[in-house]
């Protein structure tokens, strides 16, 4: 044969031995990676805190968050109210728990929609030239309009209910997350490889789905990270605006916004669910960042 | 010398890429390539040298079909793909494929080596898996690659072993002619050698013709049968290796091989310095182009355009001094 | 002839802080650089000859990425012993350095005129005017057309030979003792490249200065070096003048690297010699002689201890033990 | 630089326009008739119907969005449906000068803090003072500028009684009394925008200190000093200007919370207001021409961009 380096062909069964081998070799090089970045791993574990608690919220709270009690209005925390009371004598710790629910309900389903549109609007904006000036202008349309107004003008439009909360949220996120895909794209586009496929006859579907697609995910998903904690910020904003959710439903925004307006008596209903706000988007960011590296395939 | 078959042909071929303005409207073109006739015969290495934005990348592009020629023909194997759409050209592609330059950006990062040589084999209606894994790991082993490496990603090879398995990608459809996009230039002379004598082993192995794209003359020179030299879109000279080097006629050519460095201490070179600097493709000079830092400009040169013709049967040359019937005072 | 020294490095080693650990890039280099001589350093990447010229000028983070071991002796004066804000002095005064691509080395948002002005300005203090009458008079001698026209021009709008021009005539504003050449002519095409080398040779002797010429490219080498080092991961294996190089090379991977390498003079018929295997990384480098697991000769001696770097000739320096024997 | 400059304002436009059919299209996505809002339940249905009529409301939905782009560019955003008629476009005017405030004192909050901090980060990359600006730009970012500014408000406001919770009092009323009331908001819109240009800035100046042109400026013998003030800063300076153009239109259009909740009578807390009183008029034209001034503000820093980057200029 050509070259002494040729070992003869092995069987079957060695081949998948070698391949189980490596796979976990592979995989194990990934944990430790990401285990070495000790920021991203406490973003992590924040974020799989407040899953916990909000999955296991009703056996988590102590009270009802709906039942109000006037006699025990706006108590401080105590043995039996942990976080205090609200001025109808909600227990603001079970409104918290539960308020987890709504933000990351949100949170996740605002940052998965924006990831997938947002993929493939880029994509297909980075196919041809009309197109990506069509798509790209829109979006430039729609983020010219502050996030904020853009969402409150929707809510307007369609009513206080958590499913417009996400609907509106998804509007505004999504051109960003289109913008970038759509430039990462055009980087991918001009790698030689693509330019191999096509010389290997492969179609314009197959190289969009299976050569560009995979290697833009990486900046998407770590775009989608961050559309997850601006979309927490921005249900917050919106119910503390009372644009958001409907009113009396346990969202950590509207609790702030009623804390407002006690401010000078209760501090606690403005300090928990500002904290578990900021902690959660906290994670959420320095999950982000760790993610950034672990899945840019050059770092490693 | 008897006639030998030619595999891949380009007539006349040109590439002018449109420049539009803000409102689209097309206001000129450059002209990368600008009417080569050139062809390419069974088993041969055609040397294709220049400076860079001479258009040699960009004819090898548009003879792989690429990119589509704006004006003239590339005859594959007799058949004239120029216009083919891509479904058309499909089938075509098992008899000439490409090997690029940067090993880096050339392999998928998120795909495996394996997957990478099968997915071109399902691209092309293997449809076992089984079938498709053992053609693929024959084509590892005879570019010199280990079984291990096919469950390997490109970021862990080395730039020598990312050539290999671009090779291999290339290879896997038994194409017979392979259009080398200066595969070796962006490799340390070590390995270069390593890839030279793979691509050597393997064409005689398997009967292959290349087109040998480079800027590096003694690569050109160690490799190639025959050796074409452009200059700003047009094929200047073209004769068999030993004779191009030892009976230079274009004064680009000699300019260009004096101007080569040789790995030879004792010997001192008289070198041609060429003046001024490389015109722009987008209007380039009338006549020949190179007649703006030619030393032996006439005025002739700059109205007529030299055609490529034949000075002996190994050697072509598109000159007005040798050129008899456009410029009467030729030698 | 007493040639008259100008640098003599010994011994010196770079150690890089990564989180990988510390690397040792190079270790334990030395050479000297003469008046009016070009020192061609040769070496495949990796093996340490831009961080050889990049210590020399103390260029890297000193306080948290890098650390200097050895001697570098200019004017009798040991380099690492200067503070580092007294560096300045001799960098772009007595020695200068011009780099690969000359697009990214020069600032694309200041005059070509301002960046040539620079050093003289700082080393020499000339007056605004006096600068730009220097500037014009370096622009005319490195060989650029019209200088009073491209004086006030940004680096985009030159070309590639002409952006090459430009730094080298920053580097030598200041008539520097000594200039390091970083792989000037590898981003350049083979005709432009010719210009620039015989630019450098041109001014090497007019302005009878050493130059230290980094490159891969050994037929560069033969054409425009007198003296040749030749460096694998790290170290420097062989010295020597520049004809023993080609004609008789000692060490086995410098034999290896001219055979490797297609010559135009050479027989197209011959298969090019493969050196086997592939350089190691930094932090995987083998005992006893680096290149012991790529040699044809190596011995169990070779795989134990590293040989030194021993004169086997007034002009001929190997690091090899079968140079021993 | 002509031709980047016409291509860019070409661009600008089918931007504007697609705004223009977003805000027109809110309008009428919106349930219930304006007429009746206006009118009120009980009006008869002739007088809902002639209403109607004179607003032009029984046209085709392209006329309307025609006539109601002719009318803006007249300068009236029409009258407001819940206030009792009143022009809205006296309305935005009252409104703008307190915004435009709050958003140059943030700005300035934010410049002050962003590009200082993100340059000593870059200048000092890897040691505890990168760490420290790094921790402090994500807090920045995870923490919504209402929470910060709820923070400061029972700090400041109630803990230290310096300034007061609420309120806003306009240049008139005396410089003192008018930054005790701004410091507050602008602050806390200043901090959160910081974050993001914090971290810019230390990219941007990160890039520009490992780039070749620095290696070569410190080989020719510069000074620390000038290297960072000169050769450095020229570089970022080019990326600055966007980053820095980019904070303000943020700080411009992001103020509604921050405005609402500490009573400032800007844009934004006219929009909140609105969402109460279900005033589409308002809300419809508050957000129309923030959006004609982010895009007009973003062209005015492409082209000065173009200005400072030579590369751009002489192309």
């Amino acid at each position: 044969m050509t070259n002494d380096m040729n070992i003869p062909f092995e069987s079957k069964e060695e081949l998948e031995e070698i391949r189980k081998t490596l796979v976990k070799e592979q995989r194990e090089l990934k944990r430790k990676k990401f285990l070495k970045n000790k920021m991203s791993v406490a973003g992590l574990c924040i974020v799989i805190i407040m899953i916990i608690i909000a999955i296991f919220a009703p056996s988590i709270a102590t009270h009802d968050p709906y039942e109000t009690n006037v006699m025990e209005s706006l108590l401080p925390p105590s043995a039996q109210h942990w976080f205090g009371t609200d001025k109808i004598g909600r227990d603001v710790f079970s409104r918290v728990i539960y308020g987890a629910r709504i933000s990351l309900f949100v949170g996740v389903s605002v940052g998965g929609i924006s990831a997938v549109l947002g993929l493939i609007i880029g994509l297909y904006a980075s196919t041809n030239k009309v197109l990506d000036n069509i798509l790209m202008r829109c979006c430039d349309g729609l983020r010219s309009i502050p996030n904020l107004l853009l969402a409150i003008t929707l809510m307007t439009v369609l009513g206080a209910a958590l499913k417009n909360v996400i609907i509106s949220l998804a509007i505004v996120s999504t051109p960003g997350v289109a913008r970038m895909a759509r430039s990462s794209a055009l980087v991918v586009r001009e790698q030689t490889y693509v330019e191999a496929m096509r010389c290997l006859g492969a179609k314009k579907s197959r190289i969009l789905w299976k050569h560009i697609a995979p290697n833009i995910l990486a900046p998407v998903i770590v775009q989608m990270t961050f559309a997850f904690a601006s979309a927490i910020i921005a249900e917050a904003s919106l119910s503390f605006l009372g644009a958001g959710v409907p009113s009396g439903t346990p969202s950590w925004g509207s609790m702030l916004s009623e804390g407002k307006a006690v401010i000078y008596s209760a501090w606690w209903m403005i300090a928990f669910p500002g904290a578990f706000t900021a902690l959660t988007v906290l994670g959420l960011n320095l999950f982000g960042d760790g993610l950034r590296d672990l899945l840019d395939p050059l770092t490693n | 010398m008897e006639e030998k078959k030619v595999v891949l042909s380009s007539e006349h071929v040109s590439q002018f890429f449109p420049i539009k303005n803000g409102f689209g409207q097309v206001v000129n073109y450059v002209k990368a390539v600008d009417g080569v006739t050139l062809e390419l015969h069974e088993g041969e290495t055609y040397g294709l040298v220049g400076e860079t934005g001479c258009g040699k990348s960009t004819l090898g592009r548009t003879l792989i079909r690429l990119l589509e020629p704006t004006e003239g023909n590339v005859v594959l194997n007799g058949e004239d793909i120029s216009h083919l759409s891509e479904k058309e050209m499909r089938k075509y592609r098992k008899e000439v494929q490409m090997v690029f330059q940067d090993p880096y950006t050339s392999l998928n990062p998120r795909q495996k080596v394996g997957d990478i040589l099968m997915e071109v084999l399902e691209i092309h209606g293997v449809k076992d898996k089984d079938e498709r894994m053992e053609i693929a790991m024959k084509m590892l082993a005879k570019v010199g690659l280990r079984p291990e490496h096919f469950y390997r990603y490109p970021h862990e090879f080395s730039g020598g072993q990312r050539q290999r398995v671009g090779l291999a990608r290339a290879l896997i459809l038994n194409p017979k002619v392979i259009i080398c996009d200066e595969p070796v230039s962006a490799l340390d002379v070590s390995i270069q050698a390593q890839i030279i004598n793979l691509l050597q082993d393997l064409q005689k192995e398997d009967k292959l013709s290349y087109l040998f794209i480079a800027h590096d003359m003694s690569v050109v020179k160690y490799i190639s049968d025959r050796i074409g030299v452009m200059y700003l879109g047009h094929l200047m000279e073209e004769a068999e290796t030993e004779e191009l080097f030892s009976n230079t006629l274009h004064p680009y050519a000699q300019a260009l091989l004096s101007a080569v460095p040789n790995a030879n201490p004792h010997e001192e070179k008289q070198r041609i310095v060429l003046e001024g600097d490389l015109p722009s493709p987008i209007n380039p000079p009338t006549g020949c182009v190179f007649h703006t830092r030619c030393p032996y400009a006439k005025a002739i040169c700059s109205e007529k355009i030299p055609v490529l013709k034949s000075v002996n049967e190994k050697h072509k040359v598109a000159c007005l001094l040798y050129d008899k019937d456009l410029n009467p005072d030729a030698e | 002839m007493s040639k008259e020294e100008i640098l003599e490095v010994k011994n010196l080693s770079t150690t890089f802080r990564t989180e990988r650990g510390d690397l040792k890039a190079i270790d334990g280099v030395s050479f000297e650089v003469y008046k009016g001589e070009i020192l061609g350093v040769v070496g495949e990447s990796g093996c340490g000859k831009s961080v050889t010229s990049q210590s020399i000028l103390r260029l890297y983070d000193e306080k948290y990425t890098a650390k200097y071991d050895g001697e570098i002796l200019l004017d009798g004066k040991n380099i690492f012993d200067i503070p580092l804000k007294k560096m300045q002095e001799i960098r772009g005064a007595k020695i200068s350095m011009v780099f690969q691509d000359a697009l990214s080395s020069l600032n694309p948002v200041l005059k070509i005129g301002d960046q040539i002005m620079e050093p003289l300005r700082i080393h020499q203090k000339l007056g605004k005017k006096e600068a730009r009458e220097r500037t014009l008079e370096m622009l005319r001698l490195v060989g650029i057309p019209a200088p009073d026209k491209r004086i006030d021009q940004y680096p985009h709008e030159l070309s590639g030979g002409m952006r090459q021009r430009v730094m080298i005539a920053i580097a030598l504003a200041c008539r520097p003792q000594l200039l390091i050449a970083d792989e000037p002519t590898t981003a350049l095409d083979v005709t432009i490249q010719a210009q620039i080398m015989d630019l450098i040779v041109d001014l090497n002797k007019k302005l009878d200065m050493g130059v230290i010429l980094i490159t891969h490219d050994l037929a560069v080498v033969a054409e425009t070096c007198s003296r040749v080092v030749v460096m694998y991961l790290g170290q420097i294996v062989e010295e020597a003048d520049v004809n023993d190089i080609f004609d008789n090379p000692k060490h086995p991977y410098t034999l290896g690297l001219i055979k490797s390498i297609p010559r135009l003079d050479g027989d197209p018929n011959e298969r090019l010699y493969m050196i086997k295997g592939t350089v190691p990384l930094l932090n995987q480098i083998p005992n006893g002689c680096r290149f012991a697991p790529r040699c044809p000769y190596a011995t169990d001696k070779c795989r134990t201890n590293m040989p030194e770097l021993k004169a086997v000739s007034p002009t001929q320096k190997v690091r090899c033990w079968m140079v021993e024997e | 630089m002509k031709k980047y400059i016409v291509n860019r304002i070409l661009s600008v436009i089918p931007v504007l326009i697609i705004v223009s059919i977003v805000v027109f299209s809110l309008l009428h996505l919106t349930p219930g008739d304006p007429a009746i809002a206006i009118l009120g339940e009980d009006a008869t249905q002739e007088a809902i119907d002639e209403l109607r009529e004179r607003m032009g409301l029984n046209d085709p939905i392209p006329v309307q969005y025609l006539n109601w782009l002719n009318d803006i560019f007249h300068g009236d955003f029409g009258t407001s449906t819940a206030s009792s008629g009143e022009a809205v476009t006296s309305m935005i005017a009252s409104h703008f000068i307190p915004t435009l405030q709050l958003a140059i004192y943030s700005t300035i909050v934010t410049v002050l803090l962003a590009v200082p901090l993100g340059m000593l980060a870059a200048r000092k990359r890897g040691t505890v003072v990168d760490h420290g600006v790094t921790v402090l730009a994500l807090c920045g970012i995870s923490l919504p500028s209402f929470l910060f500014g709820l923070g400061m408000m029972m700090l400041f406001a109630v803990k230290l009684r310096w300034v007061p919770v609420s309120g806003y009092k306009a240049m008139s009323a005396g410089l003192g009394a008018h930054f005790r009331t701004m410091i507050i908001p602008a602050v806390s819109l200043g901090f959160m925008h910081s974050a993001f240009m914090m971290r810019m800035t230390r990219a941007s100046m990160l890039e520009v200190l490992n780039s070749d042109y620095i290696k070569m400026a410190k080989s020719k013998g510069v000074k620390e000093l000038w290297l960072v003030a000169k050769h450095a800063l020229r570089n970022s300076l080019v990326t600055l200007v966007t980053v820095i153009g980019q904070g303000f239109i943020g700080a411009l259009s992001g103020a509604t919370i921050v405005e609402s909740m500490f009573g400032i009578p800007g844009m934004g807390s006219l929009v909140v207001n609105s969402i109460g009183r279900r005033d589409f008029q308002v809300i419809q034209a508050v957000v129309l021409l923030i959006a004609v001034i982010n895009v007009v503000m973003n062209l005015v820093i492409d082209i000065l961009y173009g200005i400072v980057d030579p590369r751009i200029r002489l192309s």
